[in-house]
């Protein structure tokens, strides 16, 4: 008997990252059936899985982001992890807001590997010191900064024009201007006043400022393109997950030392997240022993530490020492800590932590429409509280 | 003319050919002149591929995408056939080669075949309503796999073959057929009547005309029937990725797994060096099918 | 005993009705030839035989089966199309042994009788050609083999010698000949060529439009045309037919046609005849000689002596065919090949009335026989 | 009993095919026509709505733009692939050396996985990385080309790659169509003194009109799926700029789980095409009745 | 004025050489018929002199102009295909105007022109049709239309009436020969028929093996024959061979054939015969009568007579064909269509030898006739 898992994690760290699940699985004495599917961020992968329950036929476990474990959970495919998570103490060590896309109606059904922060921003410290630039913290000194580069012939912020990379700005601009108040009721509660307010109309604003400091080559642009654009001193900035840090130390940099990390402008105090989940799906008795097996290799600590050591994200229990992360992961793992405290841990709207998909992805249009038109601002507001309620 | 001893070479001046009067040596630089334009614009994003997979990461990072490699290393190349790790197996694109070939090669040979017979029924064997058959096989060319993904994997599951090598070649075979009858059919449409009526004078049945009359005179359609299928089922991605499972996943889908990858690094170098690598059943299948695309066969096959 | 009977065949191509009820029967043995004007649906009628068109309506009855609803194969028969149809990408060898390797025969016998008949068709070495590397009349050649490789019931030839020299056609001729005496075969045999239907059939069907206008052996066809069509279809050139009204010239019956009085011929049943009928007068061109070179033929009984003058001449190699005018209608005539006749000088001919017919001008229909009262004349098939 | 044989063999020989038809793909089709009329998201639930996801589908500017583009880019593909593969196939067919040779590099973008080759379009139509860039390295300081990131323009991005790929492929079928052509009737062309054109413009191309039903299905067939095409090159981006029908089937019904919206998007790219297909499938088979 | 000339061609598809040095040139107005076996390089000349196939070496001119390297469009010539090559997509109307369509000729004058040309050719109704819906002469008379609504310098014809009936092929030969008049067009012609090469040719080149065997007017060709080829091809049934030796009896030349002697014609130069030689004496089937018939034929002056018993009759309506043996070989005689005869029973015959013709055993060439000593024998083409 062993597991079947679903998963997009294909390549270079995030492959490795597997390996490492594999292994502690195999250590088990259970054998362990990859089915991996790369591609568009995991759509492909989604795409598969569901062939594979219509046609009867569900892996053990799959890979999938915050929200889509609660659709799936709805549909009622999802197994129970109840007595494993109990064994394991999970409700004590895994943050609140994260439980939160693990468990449906009080159950646990996935187990949560890992914590990506996409609130980041990525600076080239050559080019800043050599300018005399200081960290922006806000939105305006961001534009300070940004106009400052501008006028060196230096482009202020690395971008690659994809729907995604817009809506990871946009998260940020909407914590960064609205606070984590705004946020939450904006994006999370979906609450129609706060879409539709001037707070919304200022955020879409500095959207299109931002654009304006991007390259005019930007659209299609993959991620790492525009990292290695930070890389090389192109650019000076990058609003970015912290997976940038992989790119970095392939180029032979190191993240807080020749890059600087630092929290999106603005957004300091809160902490948005993704994680990644291994959703268990109902199987045969035979099999759900390796599958609680699975689940709980995954939550164990040594594991959540190798893991994303690896992977380059934080642990998603908080008793895991921060010892050995690097110095942006380290500062992760205490604002995740304070974050879960204030109770401004928030899932990322970008990344499928705030909303369904049908939501998330009007919400998006909206924002990348907007960012890659000449749209005005109250335009799109209006476009994006048409857009949500149409997917509601 | 034997099409066996026929190399790609054309035939001599003395063969007969509809070629037609571009007698003066100026149209004849011409014709060559833009012949070769093509080519040439045909191969830049090949040429570009090959830098990029000549190249080392270092070079691909800090340089201009498009330029001739520096210093060439064909580590690229070793490392995307046979050590790359694709999710937790290391063993680069190889082994999926097996699995391509076990649903390339008789999902072609199916559907061709199909497809052959069932054009030498729509244009030979003519009955009422054929073409109300014809038309509806063509029509269902244009249906968009992505409303047949969800249905064709309960009815794989109720077929019990989910999951597998022969259920992925099943979905190539029913969603090939429209094509290749329609290549040969509408090829069919030009042969003369009167070959099958002799065949059938001759005593030759309903399966002794197909085999030994049509054919040999089909291979510039089996050449593009092959061509359209074995391309469209060794690159399919979709039903590949949806209807097999871990171990018998074709290679574009370990392709796709080597080169796809959301937030980790990626090695463009490699994933250049697996896509051609990957691409060579086909460009292989494109040479050999090539040969029968000389003429001659029509030729002379009547009086009237 | 009937091998081949057509029953009311009709056949129509959408609105084209081509084929008019045909209904005709022949034994076994027989050698059928059907000749008409181009167009006239002896083609279609080979393939509603052989079962590659389907008819309108009607049978097709061989060796007492009745095979309308039978696949061509079923039929046993051997086919030369009039197109050839060569299978393109086979060797000529292969084209010849198809139909035996389909009938399973063994490779050896295919290649023993494959051998025999391409030595008969003067074909041998042209066996590893392609027909895209044949003549028009090599590939006719190979064609021929196709048909003559394999012993069937009914073999039906379309026009199959059209495309070969003399010399090579009277050989072929004669090689048909002895296949139909060796295998007693049926044939159906579709020909322009006058020489060919003469000198083959036993059988001669004169079609046109779609309808038989006459059935019956060759002899018949050429010495008692039922109709002034029949009778101008056959023989090259055409006979000539004079327009003239009966006459009573004493005790003798005369056609008057304006400038001279023809007697009408002694073999004609004048019963029926009536004074101021419009009547044709035909005569073939061979029956028309130089008076000056007959003049002491005896067995010219019944002549008419006339002058013209000659329009053209046109030598032909054996005979030379002389054009006057007879009453503002051409009149040939097929004299010797040595007569020294120029155009523009005037001659005596003298015309050899045994051989004359007599046609009504209004029905076109022969005048009967003196032998023919009694038995009914056979004019359509039967 | 072998009379009935022979007559429902050619029945019988396509039977397999008309089952899997009717069953895998007209079912197939009957079934997302009554998705489309449901609430379904994630799964089919039949769940009637009514028109409501058509009333969406209109009502969403992807949707808008995704047809809008569909026009554009169907026949700016169709015709330009259709242009370049007979031009090229008519030049071959020039007792061309090297014909393989040619041949073959006029194909290959057919071999490779737009997965990739996506990537190098992205690269090479990218002002800041390709064509421009190397022209003005060249001296052509203005030399401007920046479709792939201007909103109006990246769809035409799209169609050149998309062009490039599929060139090669109906150049072959046309190459398969020409060298099936009696050279009797070419030759006869040349005596009855039509030029070269002439000669294909009124000879050779009424020949091949077969031929030009089959490359309009396959161009047609995969302009409507060009998914690979517009996921690789540009995501669908500027914006959403260079959607497509298939990439906004494809996202709503599996990324966005709104298969009945998914559904109806299907159900009415099929109308679409059907409006267009149909006349020219009937009017080419029967003109063929006609010549039969 | 030479019109067109044909210099040094030869021509060969791979090994196979089917084409050996030809070599000749008719003048304008000049009607050149090619004869010749099946398979011996007619149609493959016809395209050479078209431009459609490439000659292995020698040059084409026409009118002067050496035409060699030229397209078939310049060189202004039309053709009717041995194989019709009539264009499947376009009707019967556009087959036949699609020249005058390439030339730019008005829709109007181009609808006059086919309407005339169809009328010709009997083809009115069926315009409309496209080539597979027609029978197969009329689909060789559409072929036909495609040459004759043009104007052009040369006509080439590749078996144009083959599948026609006689009637039709009469009317049609007569249509080609006013054309020809009337435009004073040169015209190469392709045909197996003897008629129609000895009558409308005013030059016959024939054929065998890719070399011309003689080329002249078609009167010397029938009546002197350079050779037992020619000879014998010209002519159905083939003039029959008689081998014997020259002997001396008395004054006179004879030809001993073993059981009979046969007189060496007058008209034949003996001066270079010499006893003991080994010759033919080529009599024409047409040339041989029943003596009884012409018993008081004057003109007979020199004559052979024989007694064979018939071991065959073939009737062909203005003749009857006997065949017998002579010496061992067969010998055809070609009797007056009424002649009584029946196979198995005795005759005498007697051959008119005033056209016959003697050649030399080993060479097969004829020897020359008294008053062809003085000029040079005109064997191959000029
Ligand atoms: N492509 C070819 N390859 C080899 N031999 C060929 C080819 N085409 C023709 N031949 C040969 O060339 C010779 C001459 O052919 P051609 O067609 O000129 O004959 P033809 O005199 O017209 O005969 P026919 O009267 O039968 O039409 C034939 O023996 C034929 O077999
Ligand atoms: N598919 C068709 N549609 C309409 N008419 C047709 C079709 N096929 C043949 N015909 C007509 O049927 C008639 C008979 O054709 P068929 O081929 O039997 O003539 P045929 O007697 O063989 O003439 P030929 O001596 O010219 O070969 C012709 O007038 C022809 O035009
Ligand atoms: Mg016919
Ligand atoms: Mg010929």
């Amino acid at each position: 008997e062993g597991v079947e898992v679903l998963h997009w994690w294909t390549s270079g760290g995030e492959a490795a990252a597997v390996q490492v699940l594999k292994d502690s699985l195999e250590a088990e004495g259970y054998s362990w059936e990859d089915m991996a599917v790369a591609g568009g961020g995991g759509d492909a992968a989604r795409t598969t899985l569901r062939a594979r329950v219509v046609a009867g036929d569900p892996p053990t476990a799959a890979q999938l982001l915050g929200m889509q474990v609660t659709e799936w959970a709805q549909e009622g495919f999802l197994g129970n992890l109840n007595s494993v998570a109990d064994a394991g103490g999970w409700n004590d060590v895994v943050p609140a807001a994260i439980q939160q896309f693990g468990t449906y109606e009080g159950e646990w059904v996935a187990a949560p590997v890992n914590v990506h922060r996409p609130n980041w921003l990525w600076m080239n410290r050559e080019v800043f010191e050599s300018n005399n630039l200081d960290v922006p913290t806000t939105w305006e000194e961001f534009n300070a900064v940004a106009e400052q580069l501008q006028d060196l012939g230096i482009i202020p912020l690395a971008h690659g024009g994809q729907p995604w990379q817009d809506a990871t700005i946009f998260d940020d601009v909407v914590l960064g201007i609205g606070g984590p108040d705004f946020y939450q009721a904006a994006i999370i509660d979906l609450d129609e006043d706060a879409l539709s307010s001037d707070t919304m109309v200022a955020v879409f604003d500095q959207m299109r400022t931002i654009r304006g400091f991007v390259d005019d080559n930007m659209s299609g642009r993959d991620w790492n393109l525009a990292s290695a654009m930070v890389v090389r001193g192109e650019a000076a900035m990058q609003l970015m997950g912290d997976w940038a840090k992989g790119e970095f130390i392939a180029a032979g940099l190191t993240p807080g030392d020749e890059i600087m990390c630092a929290t999106a402008p603005g957004t300091e105090g809160a902490f948005l997240f993704n994680t990644d989940f291994f959703a268990m799906f109902d199987v045969d008795a035979g099999d759900a022993e390796a599958q609680q097996a699975l689940a709980a290799g995954i939550l164990d600590p040594g594991f959540q530490e190798a893991f994303n050591l690896v992977k380059g994200s934080i642990p998603a229990r908080t008793d895991v020492s921060p010892d050995n992360f690097d110095a942006c992961g380290q500062q992760s793992i205490s604002d995740m800590a304070a974050a879960a405290e204030a109770g401004t841990l928030m899932g990322s709207m970008a990344h499928g932590h705030a909303q369904p998909s049908a939501i998330q992805g009007a919400m998006v249009d909206t924002v990348t429409q907007h960012f890659n038109s000449d749209m005005s601002s109250a335009d799109a507001v209006e476009a994006l509280v048409t857009a949500v309620n149409a997917a509601r | 003319m034997s099409v066996a001893a026929l190399d790609d070479t054309p035939p001599s001046g003395s063969e007969q050919r509809a070629e037609v009067d571009w007698g003066a040596r100026f149209s004849r630089i011409a014709v060559y002149g833009v012949l070769i334009f093509a080519a040439l614009v045909f191969l830049v994003p090949l040429m570009s591929m090959i830098f990029t997979s000549l190249k080392d990461m270092d070079e691909i990072r800090g340089g201009n995408l498009l330029a001739p490699p520096s210093d060439i290393t064909i580590s690229a190349w070793l490392k995307a056939w046979n050590e790359a790790c694709i999710s937790v197996q290391c063993d680069g694109l190889a082994p999926y080669f097996v699995n391509s070939l076990m649903i390339v090669v008789p999902a072609v040979a199916i559907s061709v075949a199909l497809g052959a017979i069932n054009g030498y029924v729509l244009t030979m064997w003519r009955f009422p309503g054929a073409d109300w058959v014809f038309g509806a096989l063509l029509f269902g060319c244009f249906i968009p796999f992505q409303i047949v993904l969800i249905p064709m994997a309960r009815m794989l599951g109720i077929m019990g073959i989910a999951g597998s090598i022969p259920g992925v070649v099943f979905v190539h075979v029913v969603y090939g057929i429209g094509f290749t009858t329609l290549f040969f059919r509408n090829y069919y449409a030009s042969v003369p009547k009167e070959l099958v009526k002799a065949a059938s004078v001759d005593g030759a049945g309903f399966w002794g005309t197909w085999w030994h009359i049509l054919m040999p005179i089909s291979w510039p359609i089996v050449t593009v029937a092959v061509i359209w299928q074995f391309t469209g089922v060794w690159n399919d991605f979709l039903f590949g990725v949806s209807f097999s499972s871990g171990n018998n996943q074709p290679v574009t889908v370990a392709l796709n797994n080597l080169v796809n990858t959301s937030t980790g690094v990626k090695e463009y170098n490699v994933d250049m060096a697996g896509a051609m690598i990957s691409a060579f059943p086909t460009l292989f299948v494109y040479i050999v099918a090539g040969r029968f695309f000389l003429r001659g066969l029509m030729s002379g096959a009547v009086k009237g | 005993m009937t091998t081949l009977a057509v029953q009311d065949i009709k056949k129509s191509f959408g609105p084209t009705e081509v084929l008019k009820d045909i209904d005709m029967e022949i034994g076994t043995g027989d050698f059928l030839v059907l000749v008409g004007p181009s167009g006239c649906g002896k083609s279609t009628l080979l393939n509603i035989i052989a079962g590659l068109e389907n008819q309108t309506s009607g049978q097709v009855v061989i060796a007492g089966r009745d095979v309308s609803n039978l696949q061509p194969k079923e039929r046993d028969i051997a086919m030369v199309f009039q197109s050839y149809a060569l299978y393109p990408s086979m060797t000529v060898e292969r084209n010849i042994g198809f139909s035996l390797e389909m009938a399973g025969v063994a490779k050896a016998t295919r290649t023993e009788r494959i051998k025999e008949v391409a030595e008969l068709l003067k074909i041998t070495d042209l066996l590893n050609r392609r027909p895209s590397q044949l003549s028009g009349g090599q590939r006719q050649r190979v064609a021929m083999g196709r048909a003559l490789v394999r012993e069937p019931q009914v073999f039906l030839f379309d026009e199959p010698l059209s495309n070969l020299d003399a010399k090579l056609r009277v050989d072929m001729r004669v090689e048909i000949k002895k296949l139909h005496q060796r295998l007693g075969a049926t044939i159906v045999y579709v020909t322009h060529d006058q020489i060919e239907a003469m000198t083959m059939a036993t059988k001669i069907a004169v079609m046109k439009g779609g309808i038989i206008q006459q059935f019956g052996a060759p002899k018949d066809i050429y010495d008692r045309p039922s109709n002034t069509f029949v009778a101008t279809f056959m023989g090259s050139p055409a006979m000539n037919l004079l327009k003239g009204t009966i006459k009573k010239d004493g005790a003798a019956w005369v056609v008057d046609h304006g400038t001279e009085k023809v007697a009408v011929p002694r073999h004609v049943d004048v019963s029926g005849l009536r004074e101021g009928q419009e009547v044709l007068v035909g005569i073939r061109p061979e029956a028309v000689h130089l008076a000056s070179e007959v003049a002491h033929d005896s067995r010219i009984d019944q002549g008419w002596e006339f002058d013209r003058s000659i329009d053209v001449t046109e030598p032909t190699g054996p005979a030379t065919l002389a054009l006057f005018e007879v009453d503002g209608t051409e009149f040939h005539a097929s004299l010797s090949g040595d007569a020294d006749v120029q155009a523009g000088q005037s001659y005596r001919f003298k015309a050899d009335l045994s051989k004359a017919l007599l046609f009504d001008a209004l029905s076109e229909q022969r005048i009967a026989h003196v032998d023919e009262t009694n038995q009914p004349q056979e004019t359509q098939a039967a | 009993m072998q009379r009935l044989l022979a007559r429902i063999m050619p029945v019988a020989v396509l039977s397999p095919t008309i089952i899997l038809t009717t069953i895998f793909i007209y079912g197939f089709i009957v079934f997302s026509v009554i998705l489309s009329f449901t609430g379904s998201r994630m799964f089919p639930r039949f769940n009637f709505v009514g028109f409501d996801q058509y009333t969406r589908l209109f009502a969403n500017p992807r949707w808008e733009v995704a047809v809008e583009n569909m026009l554009i880019f169907g026949i700016l593909y169709i015709l330009l692939s259709t242009l370049i593969g007979l031009t090229l196939a008519i030049l071959l067919d020039q007792k061309i050396r090297n014909e393989g040779v040619l041949r073959t590099i006029y194909l290959y973008p057919m071999a490779i996985s737009f997965i990739v080759t996506g990537v190098i379009w992205q690269w090479i139509l990218n002002p800041g990385l390709g064509i421009q860039t190397f022209m003005r390295n060249l001296g052509f300081e203005n030399f401007t080309f920046d479709w792939l990131v201007q909103n109006d323009l990246a769809i035409y991005c799209v169609v050149i790659a998309g062009v490039w790929q599929v060139s090669g492929y109906i150049m072959a079928l046309f190459l398969a169509g020409l060298r099936g052509i009696n050279t009797d009737i070419v030759n006869a062309a040349k005596i009855d003194g039509a030029k070269t054109w002439q000669t294909y413009r009124y000879v050779i191309l009424p020949e091949l009109r077969p031929m030009f039903l089959t490359a309009f299905v396959v161009q047609a067939h995969l302009a409507i799926k060009s998914y690979d095409l517009v996921v690789a090159l540009t995501k669908g981006g500027p914006g959403f700029a260079t959607e497509l029908p298939s990439t906004f089937m494809y996202s709503t019904t599996f990324t966005r789980n709104e298969m009945g919206l998914g559904a109806a998007s299907a159900v009415i790219m099929l109308c679409t095409i059907a409006a267009v297909v149909v006349p020219y499938l009937y009017s080419e088979i029967r003109n063929e009745r006609r010549s039969a």
